[in-house]
C-alpha cells in the first residue's frame, strides 16, 4: 500500500477521520476530508481490525467521504441536495464529536486525580425491622425474573451476508491496470463487479478519474448515463 | 416548622442518616418548609462547611437532590479505613460516552450514537454497572431510555454539581439546536423569573 | 500527619463514613496522631456539635469508642424519613433484585448486577433494612457478601423454601444467565471481544 498508517485502535468512524486529519495538522474542512478518504478506506482493508459490530458505521462514513472526494476531484459534479447535506453534516458532526473526544481527556485526569467524595452507607447503624411490602406475591416475582431474563442482551452476530469486503482505490487501479494490460478497451460497466454495492461502484468511478489524471487512460462516454468507454492510453 | 437554625440541624441529620441524595421535594415534606427555602439552606449549609477548615463534610447538589459525602482531601484515610480503593479507569469509547452523557444529559443511546458515529450498548451497559450513569425511560419516545449522570459520577470526580466540570457552559449547548432554543429561550427566562420571586416572598 | 485544622476534618469524615463506633486505638492509627491527641480532639468536636445548633450531628463516647449520630432533637423527623423509606410499596427496581435474588441465591452483588446491567447498593440496602434479604461472606470470596431471601420473607409469601417459586426448576437454571456466572467479569469482556472482533473476508 502506498501509505503506511500505524495508528491505534478507533473508537469508531469519526475517531478514526478526527485523528487522520489531525495527523495532517488540518482543520475540518471538505478539503482536508477528501484528503484523507483514501487512507480512511484504506485503513478498512488494512490489517488493523474494525470489530464487526462497528463495520457498517465505518462504511455508512466511508460512502460520505467517497462524494466528498469526488466533488473535490471533478468540480463540475452536481450533487442532489440530500448528497450536498450529508456532506456537510460530516462535517459539522466530526467538530462536535472532537469537542467530546478532547473533554473526555480532561475527564480522565479528573478521575484520576483522587478527589473521591464518599457517601455513608444508607440507614447504617439502624435497626433491622420485618416489614414485608404489601400485595406482593411468588407470582410476582416469577413475572418480574422471567421479564429480567428476556431483558438480557445476546451478542450481537451479524449473519454473514451483511459483511463486505471493502475494495481500496489502489486496488480498484490495479485492478483496471490488469484488465487494460489484457486487452486495450474496457468499459465501466465491466469494471463493476456483478451484484457491487454503492460504495464499490463509487470506488470504480474514482478509480477511473484518478486515471484519467494520472493520464494512463481516456474515457468516452456517449450520451448521459450511457456506459463509460476506457481505453488505455499508449505511451 | 423548624426555626431557621434548627432547619439546618435537621436537614444535616436527614442527610447523615440518609446516606443516598434526597430530592428538595421529600426533605419539603419532610421538614415543612417550602422547597425554594429547603434549597437556599442547602445552598447555605455547603458554604458552611467549604468555609469550616475543621470539616470533613461537604454537600453535592444534583438533579435537584442532596447528597451528604466527606471531603477530597480526606480521600486517603476514608480508603484507609473503608479498604475500599475506587479505581475508575475507563477505555477511551468509556470516556468518550460518559462525558457526552455529562454535558448533554439526558440524552437518548440514539443521540450518543450519532455523535460517536458508532454504537455503544456495551460501554452504556458498563457505565450503569459502575453506577457513572442511570438511565429513565424517556419521556417524550416510549421505546427508548435516557441517560444522566449519576452522583457517584460526581463523586468520582470530586465535583459538588454538575456545572462545575470544565467547559460547562459551552459543551452543554448542541450548537446545532442553537436556533431552536432561542424561541424557547423567552419561557425560560419568564420562568426564571417567576422562581425568583418566589424565592424572595 | 494532618495539621490541627485537619485532624477535625478527618475525624469528621472517618466518623462519618464508619456507621459504626471506632476505637481511638483504630483512630490513632489510621491518621498517626496519639490516641490522646485523638481523644482530646473527639471531645473538642463533641464539644463544637453542642454548641453549634445548626449542627444536627452528635458524638457518643463510649468505652474509648467513638459514634457519630444524630441529634436527639431531630429524632422524629430522622425516623419519619425512615419509616417513608419503608412503607413506599417496593419499587420496581426493589422488586427485580429481590426477584434475582429469590430465583439465583445465594448470589453476589456483582452477579444481581451483572444480571441487572445496573448498579443496585441502594436497593439492596433498602431490602436487607426491611429484612426481606440476608447476607453471609461469600466462601469463595471475602471481599464480597452473598444474598438470599431470609426464611421470614418467603413464608409471608406463602412458600416453604426457594424451590418452591414457580417454575423454579427451569428459571433458575436459564441459558441466559450463563454468561454471568463468573460475575460481572463477562462484560468488559464482552466490550472488548465487541471492540476486537476482526473483519472476515
Amino acid at each position: 500500500m502506498a501509505y503506511q498508517i500505524h495508528l491505534e485502535q478507533f473508537d469508531g468512524p469519526l475517531d478514526l477521520l478526527l485523528s487522520l486529519i489531525e495527523k495532517e495538522k488540518m482543520d475540518i474542512t471538505s478539503i482536508s476530508l477528501a484528503k484523507v478518504t483514501d487512507q480512511y478506506i484504506g485503513y478498512l482493508n488494512s490489517e488493523e481490525v474494525v470489530s464487526l459490530s462497528h463495520l457498517s458505521s465505518f462504511l455508512s462514513i466511508a460512502s460520505r467521504l467517497l462524494l466528498i472526494k469526488s466533488r473535490a476531484l471533478l468540480p463540475v459534479l452536481e450533487f442532489s441536495d440530500e448528497e450536498e447535506e450529508s456532506m456537510d453534516d460530516l462535517e459539522m458532526r466530526l467538530k462536535e464529536y472532537k469537542k467530546f473526544r478532547e473533554v473526555a481527556m480532561k475527564l480522565n485526569l479528573l478521575f484520576g486525580a483522587k478527589k473521591m467524595l464518599y457517601s455513608r452507607e444508607s440507614f447504617s447503624g439502624l435497626q433491622v425491622v420485618f416489614y414485608p411490602p404489601k400485595d406482593i406475591t411468588a407470582e410476582d416475582l416469577h413475572q418480574h425474573f422471567s421479564h429480567i431474563l428476556g431483558e438480557i442482551p445476546l451478542l450481537e452476530t451479524l449473519p454473514e451476508k451483511e459483511l463486505q469486503t471493502v475494495i481500496t482505490l489502489e486496488e480498484k487501479i490495479l485492478e483496471l491496470q490488469r484488465t487494460l494490460s489484457d486487452r486495450v478497451e474496457s468499459s465501466f460497466s465491466q469494471m463493476i463487479r456483478e451484484g457491487a454495492d454503492r460504495t464499490d461502484i463509487i470506488v470504480s468511478f474514482l478509480a477511473i478519474l484518478e486515471m484519467v489524471k494520472q493520464r494512463f487512460i481516456f474515457v468516452k462516454q456517449e450520451k448521459f448515463f450511457s456506459d463509460i468507454h476506457i481505453n488505455r492510453l499508449i505511451s | 416548622m423548624p426555626t431557621h437554625q434548627s432547619l439546618f440541624s435537621v436537614l444535616e441529620s436527614l442527610l447523615f442518616i440518609s446516606g443516598e441524595s434526597l430530592s428538595f421535594v421529600r426533605l419539603s415534606k419532610i421538614i415543612g418548609h417550602s422547597e425554594e427555602e429547603i434549597e437556599l439552606a442547602l445552598n447555605e449549609l455547603s458554604e458552611k462547611y467549604l468555609q469550616d477548615e475543621t470539616s470533613g463534610l461537604k454537600i453535592v447538589l444534583h438533579n435537584r437532590q442532596a447528597l451528604l459525602t466527606t471531603k477530597a482531601e480526606n480521600m486517603e484515610k476514608v480508603e484507609f479505613l473503608t479498604k475500599s480503593s475506587m479505581q475508575e479507569s475507563l477505555s477511551k469509547a468509556g470516556l468518550e460516552v460518559l462525558s457526552i452523557i455529562a454535558y448533554r444529559a439526558p440524552i437518548s443511546k440514539s443521540a450518543i450514537e450519532a455523535i460517536r458515529g458508532v454504537n455503544c450498548n456495551f460501554t452504556l451497559r458498563n457505565l450503569l454497572l459502575r453506577d457513572l450513569i442511570e438511565r429513565q425511560e424517556n419521556p417524550t419516545d416510549a421505546r427508548e431510555y435516557v441517560y444522566s449522570p449519576t452522583f457517584r459520577f460526581l463523586q468520582s470526580l470530586g465535583l459538588e454539581n454538575i456545572q462545575s466540570l470544565p467547559d460547562y457552559a459551552v459543551l452543554s449547548v448542541d450548537e446545532r439546536l442553537k436556533m431552536f432554543d432561542e424561541s424557547s429561550k423567552t419561557v425560560s427566562e419568564n420562568e426564571e423569573r417567576e422562581n425568583k420571586k418566589e424565592i424572595k416572598e
